[in-house]
């Protein structure tokens, strides 16, 4: 019994963290959706979240989960104004002017908040950071718990956001194709400042949400973007359903595999099942398996 | 003479053989500018005794950006102190009041940047007498590397062992190497809980699979089975763990009797959190790092008491440097800045003992003489003294636990004032 | 571009210039830090250079190429530090495992385009950094190998000042933009060209992207790991942090970007330009300033895309075509 | 008459659409087949399919005793059947002469061999006075020609031509024909040549295959297949 009793919390903690990983990669996924720009600096927007969070939490006394929201509307503002000082000239740049501008942008966000925040690594306590809730013999830490309940409620709306309101669909339009959405009197350029606004925001609240369970610290946007990345190109790039089922499969498989291996290795396995299902998905099989993959492709 | 080196170069070109364009440049070198002096090698100066200066030189490479820069940063604030209230205090007396001039590096935890940052040091018109630095293993090394060939003493408050078998003279560790850390951090465990009525027999030792780390825990596995102690878990992870849950899973399930943790702050943080969350009441010893850090308790509050960690010097003991530091940084004195601190002190009561502007002639005192003044009388033992091999051979780890919410040294009783509780007692 | 043969003796002085000026640079550099700065700027400089004849010749941008960089390092530390031979037999070693890596990522990959090749090779990275840590008996896991101290020669490798070194780097990066030059106006160097501006249309023509790409990769490979190899031997230590950095990754792609990666001597110029300021940048603004050198360094990265993403050879090769009315 | 290559059951599917249904028919050797069809019969579906760009589902093609379906694109093109895209597809930032030198690549293994031959095939299609000019500077016929110079640089043995008289005005369509005649006439190239163009298809064309809904509903000599009843109400669609 113990065996399936470790294996069923260990399924458990991962569709928990899991839930956290889409919450962080949705962002980074619409973005790329829209805009067809890989942001290299949303590690560093969601610390950004998260030290706007600390400092909001610890100057208003409020917990971070219910400052989230305010957390997010900070980041869409951010994301917009970035949008329109550095990514908006390099649209149509080649590649690797984009990888370069947004690399850059991530090297000035964490030394700007180190110059600023300084070093230290800071946290906030919150009543319900030891607690834990069980059900059926398993228990979870309660601070997973709310960013996974937040998780879902932000996919619940996102996909309603994108789905039934105009604005949504318009910006489905342009991630579907630029041209014919532009034919139909929708102007990209405003679609691009409210997908990376939106991008920001999402991150940047998830920042606020799971800054009860880690510490933040300028440099820590670095240990996320390899995780985000890996949801993102999992669950298809640009697809926004196929990132918040990306990020519960890698928290699934980076959960057991601390069961069945040393936990240095960790993140081997799921950095493998990335790189599998990549050339799977959009490579070799792509002659055969078209029709799954069109809705992934998207030039 | 410029088209010579045209020609020259015209004839040699690239195919050839690198080293006979060297020998070409090197001897056009000579002609063109003179007897320069070349190289970073200053054995020029002289060593005589009456020795005046308005200002002597020591550098300092940390990481002050990147993953270990708080760390980095605690060093520095750690030596700019202690080089404040020498010069304060009228700086080398013994060289007509001179002043420590500190130049400082940032090696953005990178081994190359750590080792160009040190060979500029070492090129620029006025070379430092002696080095500071380099805080993590990595960074030490490639630094010790460039020291070593300029014959310029580098004084270390890194753990790493690798330094001290290379055969190096111009290499100081103040603080214990981590192999004694490690069997110092296992059997003071045992002592203590055979002084509280308890035994540790069953041990689960988990550590951040950095260098740090690695080295630390290999000792404590040694040390265990020497002792005989089952170890039921012997866990690495990586240090940028987004999640501690999983890995304090195993460490529940293996039931150990007490649990050895090596971690900087983040995963020290996230580890205690989980253990809460997993209601684990097992006694912890950490080993440095993340354990003896201002942020743990801020992080942590009340969490923190009973939680023993192995340290390098006896926080309660800093007294004057210690609460210096409280009141110019506002809060407790992390142990790298305390060790770095007494690094400058050595440095500069080596010069005012054997007033020198000549690094070799530095470095042959600093094996000879013992050092007690100012932050160096609270390294344990009272004083540092290095043998031949760069080693403190007085440098004996020390056990801390945290009693409401502060550092108490309680480990071993013949150097520290504080009891250590046992955890639930 | 294709060189289109301009003013032959006009080019072949520029050229002898260059290399004086290079070769004879201890002599005007006399210190030794900035003579290191330079090492520095040549094994990068020839890595990036590497990285270009697959990343900017046919613009599949790979960001896994430290993981050839990371063997040929290690091949050389462990060679020199374990087993105790000559860092030159670790040279071809590092060559061969890193062709096999290439020759092994390179079939999966390649029929990935754009963001997702640069993601799936960003894969590697970290694969590789993990299993360096985890295999101690042949990396010394995270604790690293360090070289012993041994006497000065051209045979360890090890010298008393940089200036040695700095002759064998420079030779390295002289013969791998030779190498680089060759490739540009060659067979393989129009048909990635082709690939790179139309890969449809270049398949229509009868190229063979996959061994043409194949081809490219695996001399990028080799050229990467020889610079990894010597850095190995110029830092005389190594461990998975320093080998497989994210850093490395980030400058083999930025110094051929800023330095124009349709230019055989693109990646170069970019190296000269970025590595000095960015030392400069840490050395001027240290102490508690030192966050604000390394934000210095990102705002020079988003001014040179801003104002010219084509890189600064793309300014020269306008500059250049104005003068002469040819292109560069 | 022998036939030089030959489709037999060729069936695509993208998901629920059928764009292909058994086509089969033969080519006959240094013939000019044209092909018609309304827009979405599956004409430039039929194309990538005998050519590998995109393999089809199920059938053959036969070409010298050889299935051409499973083969690698590029290596079709060497085997002799080469293809211009449906989309003008050419190399925007290298020269003229560049632009065909790439095909030229296939035949010769050195730069300055492959440039002579391009320069040659360039005079063939009038275009040597452009050699050095880039080719995103050309004229849309200019660089429609180019697309054809560059696949016939590959010395093919059957070309497929995809609506290559696109966007081009009368009198560039009539150089264009006459071109392709000569290249049919001069160099024994079988042509089958996609165009909506009726007068040029007429012109140029021996035989007609009318494709619809992805199935072939005529093949024959052109004034016979412009009469046929299926073709016309394909065309003009029936209620």
């Amino acid at each position: 019994m113990d065996i399936l009793n470790h294996v069923a919390q260990s399924v458990a903690n991962g569709l928990l963290i899991g839930s956290v990983y889409a919450l962080i990669s949705v962002g980074l996924t619409l973005i790329f959706g829209v805009m067809n720009i890989v942001n290299f600096a949303h590690g560093e927007f969601l610390m950004v979240g998260m030290f706007g969070a600390y400092f909001a939490s610890t100057a208003f006394g409020l917990d971070p989960l219910w400052i989230a929201p305010l957390i997010g509307i900070a980041g869409f503002l951010l994301g917009a104004l970035v949008e329109r000082t550095i990514i908006e000239p390099i649209i149509k740049a080649p590649q690797s002017a984009q990888i370069i501008a947004t690399v850059g942008l991530g090297i000035i966000l964490a030394n700007g908040a180190a110059a600023i925040f300084g070093n230290n690594f800071l946290s906030v306590k919150t009543p319900y950071q030891g607690e834990t809730f069980s059900l059926f013999g398993l228990h979870f830490a309660a601070t997973f718990v709310y960013a996974a309940a937040y998780a879902v409620v932000m996919a619940v709306l996102l996909a309603l956001f994108l789905n039934k309101t105009r604005f949504g669909k318009a910006m489905r339009a342009t991630a579907q194709n630029r041209g014919a959405a532009q034919l139909l009197g929708i102007d990209p350029k405003r679609m691009y400042m409210v997908a990376f606004g939106l991008g920001v925001a999402l991150v940047t609240l998830a920042g606020s949400v799971i800054l009860p369970y880690t510490l933040v610290y300028p440099f820590i946007g670095q240990q996320y973007v390899l995780i985000m990345f890996t949801v993102v190109v999992l669950g298809g790039l640009g697809s926004i359903r196929g990132a918040i089922i990306a990020g519960l499969v890698v928290g699934v498989i980076q959960s057991l595999s601390t069961l069945l291996l040393p936990s240095e290795l960790q993140n081997l396995p799921v950095f493998i099942v990335f790189f599998i299902a990549l050339v799977l998905i959009s490579g070799g099989v792509l002659s055969r398996v078209r029709n799954a993959s069109v809705k992934l492709k998207r030039s | 003479m410029f088209n010579d080196a045209l020609t020259t170069s015209k004839q040699h070109s690239a195919r050839r053989v690198a080293w006979r364009v060297a020998a070409v440049g090197t001897a056009l070198a000579l002609t063109l500018t003179g007897c320069s002096s070349g190289g970073g090698d200053n054995s020029s100066g002289n060593g005589s005794k009456n020795v005046k200066v308005d200002e002597v030189r020591l550098g300092t490479i940390l990481p002050l950006t990147g993953s270990t820069a708080q760390n980095g940063n605690n060093s520095l604030h750690g030596i700019e102190l202690a080089v404040e209230q020498i010069n304060a205090a009228g700086g080398i007396k013994s060289m007509g009041g001179a002043k420590i001039k500190l130049s400082t590096a940032d090696a953005t935890s990178d081994a190359a940047k750590a080792a160009s940052a040190a060979t500029q040091f070492l090129s620029k018109g006025e070379p430092p007498l002696a080095i500071v630095g380099a805080y993590a293993s990595g960074l030490t090394i490639t630094v010790a590397r460039v020291t070593e060939r300029a014959k310029v003493p580098l004084l270390s408050t890194g753990f790493a062992d690798e330094l001290t078998h290379q055969g190096y003279k111009y290499f100081f560790q103040l603080p214990p190497a981590s192999s004694l850390m490690g069997a110092a951090q296992f059997n003071y465990a045992i002592d203590i809980a055979k002084d509280a009525g308890k035994s540790i027999d069953k041990v689960a030792i988990v550590y951040a699979n950095n260098a740090y780390g690695e080295s630390q825990a290999k000792a404590l596995k040694a040390q265990a089975d020497k002792a005989g102690k089952t170890v039921v878990l012997n866990e690495g992870y990586s240090p940028n763990i987004t999640d501690a849950g999983p890995i304090v899973s195993k460490i529940v399930a293996s039931k150990p009797d007490a649990i050895y943790s090596i971690a900087y702050v983040p995963d020290s943080v996230l580890l205690m959190r989980a253990l809460k969350a997993q209601g684990s009441d097992v006694p912890i010893f950490g080993g440095t790092g993340g354990y003896i850090t201002p942020d743990f308790v801020k992080a942590l509050g009340d969490q923190v008491n009973d939680v023993f960690s192995i340290t390098t010097s006896n926080p309660d003991g800093y007294g004057d440097i210690g609460a210096a530091y409280l009141k110019k940084y506002g809060e407790f004195m992390p142990q790298e800045a305390h060790d770095n601190a007494a690094a400058v002190y050595v440095f500069a009561q080596a010069l005012e003992e054997h007033p020198t502007t000549d690094s070799t002639d530095l470095a042959k005192y600093l094996h000879e003489g013992k050092f007690d003044q100012g932050a160096a009388a609270s390294m344990p033992g009272g004083f540092v003294d290095f043998d031949e091999t760069g080693v403190n051979v007085n440098a004996k780890p020390v056990m801390v636990q945290w009693q409401n919410k502060s550092l108490i040294g309680v480990w071993p009783a013949d150097i520290v004032k504080g009891k250590p509780v046992w955890p639930g007692q | 571009m294709r060189s289109l043969p301009t003013s032959r003796p006009w080019r072949i002085a520029f050229y002898l210039v260059a290399l004086a000026a290079l070769f004879l640079a201890p002599v005007y550099l006399q210190s030794s830090y900035s003579v290191r700065i330079l090492v520095l700027v040549c094994l990068f400089g020839a890595a990036s250079t590497g990285w270009n004849l697959i990343g900017g010749y046919a613009n599949q941008i790979s960001l896994g190429h430290t993981v050839f960089f990371g063997i040929g390092a290690y091949a050389t530390v462990i060679f020199q530090g374990t087993l105790g031979l000559s860092p030159w037999l670790a040279i071809p070693t590092g060559i061969v495992l890193a062709v096999i890596v290439a020759l092994l990522i390179g079939w999966p990959t390649f029929q990935l385009s754009g963001h997702y090749f640069a993601l799936a090779t960003l894969a590697l990275l970290p694969v590789f950094h993990i299993i360096a840590t985890y295999w101690e008996d042949l990396t010394g896991g995270s604790v690293g190998i360090s070289v012993p101290i041994l006497p000065s020669g051209l045979d360890t490798l090890q010298f008393d000042t940089p200036t040695p070194f700095f002759y064998i780097a420079a030779v390295l990066l002289v013969l791998v933009m030779i190498l680089a030059r060759w490739v540009r106006q060659s067979v393989l160097g129009l048909q990635l060209d082709a690939i790179r501006l139309n890969p449809q249309a270049s398949t229509l023509a009868g190229v063979n992207q996959f061994r043409a790409k194949m081809k490219a990769l695996v001399m990028s490979a080799a050229v990467v790991a020889v610079a990894g190899s010597l850095y190995g031997a110029f830092l005389q230590f190594m461990d998975p942090d320093t080998a497989f950095s994210w850093n490395t990754t980030l400058n083999l792609v930025l110094f051929a970007m800023v330095g124009g990666v349709r230019f055989w001597w693109g990646p170069a110029l970019g190296a000269l330009i970025l590595i000095p300021f960015g030392e400069f940048a840490s050395a001027q603004l240290t102490g508690n300033l030192a966050a604000l050198g390394q934000l210095a360094y990102g705002v020079l990265l988003i001014l040179l895309v801003l104002f010219q993403p084509r890189g600064i050879g793309g300014l020269f090769s306008i500059v250049w075509q104005k003068a002469t009315g040819r292109k560069l | 008459m022998s036939a030089i290559l030959r489709v037999q059951d060729l069936s695509q599917r993208f998901g629920g659409l059928h764009a292909l249904k058994d086509v089969s028919f033969d080519i006959i050797d240094g013939e000019i087949l044209g092909i018609i069809g309304p827009n979405g019969a599956g004409k430039s579906t039929l194309f990538n399919a005998i050519v590998g760009v995109v393999p089809p589902i199920s059938g053959h093609v036969w070409f010298k005793d050889e299935d051409l379906v499973g083969v690698p694109p590029h290596e079709v093109m060497a085997k002799g059947v080469a293809k211009t895209s449906q989309s003008v597809q050419v190399f925007d930032e290298m020269s003229v002469l560049d632009n065909v030198a790439v095909a030229a690549l296939l035949k010769n293994d050195s730069i300055k061999s492959a440039r002579e031959a391009a320069r040659g095939e360039l005079e063939f299609w009038g275009l040597q006075s452009f050699a050095d000019v880039i080719a995103q500077d050309l004229t849309l016929a200019q660089r429609s020609t180019l697309e054809l110079a560059r696949a016939m640089m590959l010395h093919p043995a059957v070309l497929l031509v995809d609506e290559v008289m696109a966007g081009l005005n009368e009198v560039e369509v009539d150089q264009m024909l006459d071109r392709m005649m000569q290249a049919n006439r001069e160099r024994g190239v079988t042509l089958i040549v996609i165009e909506h163009n009726m007068r040029a298809l007429m012109r140029i064309s021996h035989r007609i295959l009318a494709l619809d809904y992805g199935a072939v509903i005529a093949l024959g000599e052109p004034a016979e297949v412009s009469k046929n009843q299926r073709v016309v109400d394909a065309y003009l669609g029936v209620e």
